[in-house]
């Protein structure tokens, strides 16, 4: 049997920890080992976005790295973009614009975009395209993700004041 | 009478006729009628005692699902199209 | 995919034991964009991997007005562009940094990684090729330094030997009047291999009226990145015009040997070195001159 | 930067735009999709895959595979039932039952690089993944073709020793690649061009390009004991594959349960199964549940692609700028197996246009690629690309207007096709008046290696069977059950088509996509079919129900069921205005008045009506490397009625991106031994957001009359006419006429002549 590790991690805000290999990348270990299936597989080579987590605040393919670097980490995933009180502005902004089809490359752009705005909340058009070219949507042409991501500025900012 | 537009490759059957007509108030009628004037154009259209798999057939310009049992009416235009699925 | 050990060694001493002890079967996780593609594909099978991620050294990010810029081997990328006087003093770093994958890429990918890797496509090789740096490198015996135009031996190797680490990248200071530049081209505008790149530096006269020197690097063209003397030898003293950066693109399209393959032709390819050559010797003039240039 | 929405014709809810009702289970990661889901004591399974484009399996050893801890099963060819020739109707066309079931596991021969020979179950992925390197195949390896031309030709290696071109039902004699051909002829075509001042002639090619949804193919299985089979997976179609599967393992419907998880994508790829039989077998033999999912190698090399096409188009006109016969003759890849859409390309192809003579000759011609799928107005993007470039430049050697070229030859009611049917109402003029009243058309396009073109296209769209069925609650809302994958959005769609019925607003109309065992037999989502046939079930069945409501409260009020009206959400009596109870008071009243009340209904429609789409590209092409920049773009297309704009406009504007992609840059790059090079989504370069510009669309409303709120199927057309409007941009921008797709970098500075 392979050896494992015992990694000790944070989850969404929540204290975790598991087993796992050391050929596990953290993709399999949110959505196989803790269940945590926002998190979406499309490619494994980093190139379509689909499993976009934050690790210690900074936007990664979690197919790109080993559950084992978890370790001490702190991961934010989409399963922790709303809150009880409701919705993300970003998410709610991509449900009234209708910038999601078929939904698989949602929660990879949501975590994206909530991590713009976090650190730029007030994007032009072709910033939100640059910090989005590492998410691939194929089905809806990105008009209306980008759209989205405007109007979600513009809710966060309100909240602001 | 329907009017049947034949399948260009069909033609050698109906003498290069693009069109005939034949009696019949469904697709199996005409069929049977359109056999009767033209030998072997049944041979070509059907799979055993269906309509080939291959084909379509549209009466009024509308794709009918019905297969051998689709009315066709007095006037009526029927063309044999290939199947078609979307995306 | 194999099962193997994962370790994570806290010194350059301890990371270097570790590979030592497993020789080819040992690799050095950085940013593992590339390690762990290769490995899910089956290019490889290894025994070990060791994370250098928590060796201080290769984390450092330091600039010295004297001394120049260290570059960790495991700093990311979005270190690099993020760092205010990285992009005062080495914009051509940044645009090297900037385009390597999306954001997802920049917050794990090294520029280390990237030289390691050596791939005849890599990125920021051109830009650092252009900017003089050198590859600090720990082993079991000595520490040593290598250009960065001699790192890469093949596509996919190194000079790094057995149990040797890369460590560091070292750039010196700008020189006055000096300016730098790197573009790629590819055909999306994002995410995407270089069809070729082209990595520039040039350092101008005092009234700013002709080349003193310049170096040019193009990526894609060759089975390593290429350093092309001849194109500089071709700037040295000539007067800043279109006529001197054409006999500059004329020797990058001469020194390119590329293949043909599914990202380009060797005919587009050597049109592109010197299409690149040109554009990327505007953008090192401009800046040189203190004039802003868009990455790409 | 405008999204116009030209209504002609207006509703309470049809036409608005709420908000999905899977919408915050989507944009939470919390809706399931088929790799999401897992049972427990669950094996996984993988699958070995041929490295060659063409060989012979001379033997399969699976014992070593066997033998490694963790592996619970193996299954090859043989534990398929073999199947007699025989053709299946799934709603698809013809598939050959033979070739389904060797698709699935090949037994003789593999025919194309990824061709999947043995799969494995195991405790984990991994150690199913090392079992598939145990397994030990001797291949005899054959001399592969790789090109439609190539394989056409005399003495091409043949991948079916079986194989007779069937030509519109006669069969040929010897063995070809050429599994059909079909021919459309309508006039005189020698004198149709007699008649032509203007004359041009062009060949055209297309690579093969995939539909490239983000989500793998994935598939559950589970073979009870009791002989039952449950089958979990992201499909277009539960019941095709129910359908398919059943045939595939010669087991009855009724043993089979699929159950449609949410899908990522489909574009027609997910229409067919691949994993889904295997995972069946496996569970089968191992009494576990097996889950199968690809990678993304997997789904490039696996899974059915889009047909390359070799064309040629020819087409005249009159100096005045009549069109006056249109030649052409198109041979598309079916990969591996027959079965291209050549046919639905033929037909579409000069579909825009009224044209008295014309031919179209279609060949479908098997290659060793992987098979055939269907992707998006299948076969009508490559021919359009020929035919729209064609048109351009008749319209270009005539000094026309490209839109006023195209309006006086556009189709409309009353033309007759070239392959015969005449158009019913159709809004092809429509979109290309919008096109022309849009402000893209309008605007000024400057400077210098700029191009603005425009293009049509035309589709279909399918009707097929659908069902419904609608609950009323106690609440005054309903439950209404359908049977259609949601790819994108039609659960709206079709609960706001009930809704407008049921005078409820959509978020009171609450939609489930229900599995095999739950729903009437429903059709693909496909062919544009959903939001006008489901769409139509549900609209029968919310009419059910206020039938049974009106009937109850005749039963309430004494009354005569004839006499009850239904207005405004309110019921009354013809002639007692003071008689009244709200939908919500009756619905509360249901079940002590005679029990609950469903609806139900059951559709197999015609009358779809045709779809067609203008487009408008403004490019500029960097004429030292050949890389073209979209700077502007505007959709224009005939939705009949869009029932929620915002879904249509998103598969105006994805299906208008996709046609991009596949315009500029999307190939499978294929070495001549016939393996693609470019497997991961790093080479083959789908759009990404930095690559394009917003996507203006206008939704023209031309009512269909053969549907009750005029709907027409949007899906498909938007991806018809980009590869063609950017040709004809690019042909303004730098004076090239681009005939092969893609129009990379590489292959504009080819035509340029700069490399």
């Amino acid at each position: 049997m392979a050896t494992k590790h015992h990694v000790v991690t944070r989850v969404n805000g929540e204290e975790v920890e598991f087993l796992c290999e050391a050929r596990h990348s953290l993709l399999e270990a949110l959505r196989e080992t803790l269940g945590l299936t926002g998190t979406k597989e499309g490619c494994l080579d980093g190139n379509c976005g689909a499993c976009t987590v934050t690790l210690d605040g900074r936007l990664m393919d979690s197919c790109l790295v080993l559950a084992v670097e978890a370790h001490g980490r702190e991961i934010q995933t989409i399963e922790g973009v709303a809150s009880p009180q409701g919705l993300h502005p970003v998410q709610q902004a991509f449900l009234e614009e209708a910038a999601l089809q078929c939904g698989i490359c949602t929660p990879g752009f949501i975590v994206s975009a909530k991590a713009l705005l976090e650190r730029e909340p007030n994007p032009t058009e072709e910033r939100i395209r640059w910090w989005l070219a590492g998410n691939l949507c194929r089905c809806t042409g990105y008009d209306k993700i980008v759209r989205a991501v405007v109007d979600a500025a513009a809710r966060m900012a309100e909240v602001k004041g | 009478m329907a009017i049947v537009y034949i399948p260009a490759l069909m033609r050698g059957l109906t003498g290069g006729a693009e069109k005939v007509t034949v009696p019949g108030s469904s697709l199996r009628q005409v069929i049977h009628n359109l056999e009767a004037v033209y030998p072997g154009m049944q041979a070509r259209l059907l799979q055993g005692d269906d309509l080939s798999p291959a084909l379509s057939v549209a009466v009024d310009g509308e794709v009918v699902r019905l297969g051998l049992l689709a009315p066709v009416g007095e006037q009526s235009e029927v063309h044999f199209l290939p199947a078609m699925s979307g995306g | 995919m194999n099962d193997f050990e994962y370790r994570a060694p806290a010194s350059v001493s301890e990371a270097v034991a570790l590979l030592v002890e497993k020789g080819e079967r040992a690799r050095v996780l950085a940013g593992g964009t590339d390690l762990i593609v290769q490995l899910r594909g089956g290019r490889f099978t290894l025994d070990r991997m060791v994370d250098v991620k928590g060796v201080p050294e290769l984390n450092q990010l330091r600039y010295d007005a004297a001394e120049g810029l260290v570059v960790g081997a495991a700093v990311p990328c979005y270190r690099i562009y993020e760092d205010e006087l990285v992009a005062a003093h080495y914009p051509a770093l940044v645009d090297a940094a900037r385009i390597i994958g999306g954001i997802q890429i920049q917050g794990r990918a090294s520029l280390g990684g990237n030289l390691c890797n050596a791939s005849p496509s890599g990125d920021s090789i051109g830009a650092l090729i252009a900017l003089e740096a050198t590859a600090v490198i720990a082993g079991p015996g000595e520490t040593r330094s290598v250009p960065v135009e001699q790192f890469c031996t093949a596509p996919g190797r190194s000079v790094l030997g057995p149990g040797e680490l890369l460590v560091a990248l070292r750039l010196p200071p700008p020189k006055p009047r000096s300016g730098a530049h790197y573009l790629r081209f590819i055909p999306r505008y994002e995410m995407d291999i270089a069809i070729v790149s082209a990595g520039v530096a040039a350092v101008l006269s005092p009234d700013m009226s002709s080349f003193v020197s310049a170096r040019v690097a193009l990526g894609a063209v060759a089975p390593t990145p290429l350093f092309v003397t001849e194109a500089g030898a071709a700037l040295a003293g000539k007067p800043i015009s279109e006529e001197s950066i054409a006999l500059a693109a004329e020797a990058a399209r001469q020194a390119a040997r590329p293949i043909n393959d599914m990202r380009g032709t060797v005919e587009q390819r050597r049109h592109l070195a010197a299409v690149l050559t040109t554009r990327a010797l505007r953008g090192a003039v401009a800046r040189a001159k203190g004039e802003q240039v868009n990455g790409h | 930067m405008a999204n116009k929405v030209l209504v002609r014709q207006e509703f309470k809810v049809v036409g608005t735009r709420p908000i999905r009702h899977d919408g915050t289970d989507k944009v939470t990661g919390r809706a399931l999709y088929g790799g999401d889901f897992s049972l427990p004591g669950m094996l996984y399974g993988k699958v070995l895959r041929s490295p060659h484009a063409h060989a012979r399996i001379l033997s399969i050893d699976t014992s070593a595979a066997e033998a490694l801890p963790g592996v619970r099963g193996v299954v090859t060819a043989k534990d398929l039932p073999r199947p007699e020739e025989g053709i299946a109707d799934v709603g698809e066309g013809a598939v050959n039952l033979r070739f389904l079931s060797d698709n699935i596991l090949a037994s003789n021969k593999a025919l194309y690089k990824g061709h999947a020979v043995a799969a494995v179950a195991a405790v984990d992925a991994h150690t199913a993944e090392a079992a598939l390197a145990l397994i030990k195949v001797d291949y005899q390896v054959l001399p592969a073709v790789v090109n439609v031309r190539e394989a056409m030709k005399e003495g091409a290696p043949i991948l079916h020793e079986s194989l007779r071109t069937d030509a519109q039902g006669q069969k040929g004699t010897t063995p070809t690649n050429i599994a059909s051909r079909i021919q459309f002829a309508k006039g005189t075509l020698e004198q149709g061009f007699a008649q032509a001042d203007v004359v041009v002639e062009r060949e055209f090619e297309t690579a093969t390009v995939h539909q490239g949804y983000i989500e793998p193919h994935n598939a559950t299985g589970l073979w009870s004991s009791d002989g039952q089979v449950t089958i979990w997976c992201s499909t277009q179609g539960a019941f095709t594959v129910r359908d398919l599967v059943s045939q595939i393992l010669r087991y009855p419907v009724s043993k089979i349960k699929v159950v449609p998880m949410e899908i990522g994508g489909g574009f027609g790829g997910k229409t067919v199964v691949y994993l889904e039989p295997l995972a069946a077998l496996l569970s089968r033999k191992t009494g576990k549940p097996v889950k199968l999912v690809m990678t993304r190698t997997e789904v490039f090399e696996g899974t059915g692609p889009t047909p390359a096409a070799s064309m040629k188009v020819k087409m005249g006109a009159t100096r005045e700028g009549k069109l006056t016969a249109a030649e052409a003759s198109f041979a598309f890849e079916a990969g591996a197996y027959p079965g291209s859409a050549v046919g639905a390309g033929c037909m579409c192809a000069f579909a825009p246009y009224d044209i008295e003579h014309g031919k179209i000759d279609g060949y479908d011609v098997v290659v060793n690629k992987p098979k055939a799928a269907a992707y998006r107005a299948p076969g009508a993007t490559q021919t359009g690309f020929a035919v729209e470039s064609v048109v351009d430049e008749l319209a270009e050697k005539l000094g026309l207007d490209p839109i006023a070229f195209r309006m006086k030859n556009s189709a409309r009611e009353g033309t007759r096709r070239i392959d015969g049917p005449i158009f019913g109402v159709i809004g092809a003029l429509d979109c290309l008046e919008a096109a022309r009243a849009s402000d893209h058309w309008s605007s000024r396009l400057e400077g210098p290696n700029r191009g603005r073109g425009v293009a049509s296209g035309f589709w279909f769209n399918i009707g097929l069977q659908s069902s419904c069925t609608i609950s009323v609650n106690a609440d005054g809302t309903v439950n209404l059950v359908e049977g259609s994958a949601d790819i994108g959005g039609t659960r709206a769609s079709i609960a706001m088509q009930a809704a407008e019925v049921l005078c409820l607003r959509a978020e009171e109309v609450k939609p489930t996509v229900a599995d095999t065992d739950s729903i009437g037999y429903t059709q693909v989502t496909g062919g544009s079919r959903t939001t006008f046939a489901t769409g139509w079930a549900a609209y029968e069945a919310a009419h059910d129900v206020l039938r049974q409501m009106k009937e109850r409260v005749a039963k309430i009020w004494e009354a005569n069921p004839a006499d009850v009206t239904y207005e405004e959400g309110v019921f009354g009596v013809k002639g007692d205005p003071k008689m009244q109870m709200a939908f919500r008071e009756l619905a509360g009243k249901l079940n002590h008045t005679g029990g609950p009340i469903v609806g139900r209904a059951t559709v197999d429609p015609k009358g779809q009506g045709g779809a067609f789409a203008t487009h408008i590209a403004d490019v500029e092409v960097d004429p030292e490397t050949g890389k073209v920049k979209v700077l502007r773009y505007t959709t224009v297309q005939d939705a009949g009625k869009a029932v929620h704009p915002s879904y249509v406009e998103g598969q105006m504007q994805g299906g208008a991106v996709q046609g991009i992609g596949w315009a500029l840059n999307e190939e499978y790059f294929m070495t001549p031994g016939g393996t693609m090079a470019n497997t991961s989504f790093l080479d083959y370069r789908m759009p990404t957001t930095l690559d394009l510009p917003m996507i203006e669309t206008v939704i023209v409303e031309v009512a269909n009359p053969g549907h009750p709120f005029g709907v027409r199927g949007v899906g498909e057309v938007p991806i018809v006419p980009p590869p063609a409007a950017l040709a004809n941009a690019i042909r303004r921008a730098v004076g090239v006429r681009m005939t092969r797709l893609p129009m990379s970098p590489g292959a504009i500075l080819k035509e340029m002549g700069t490399v």
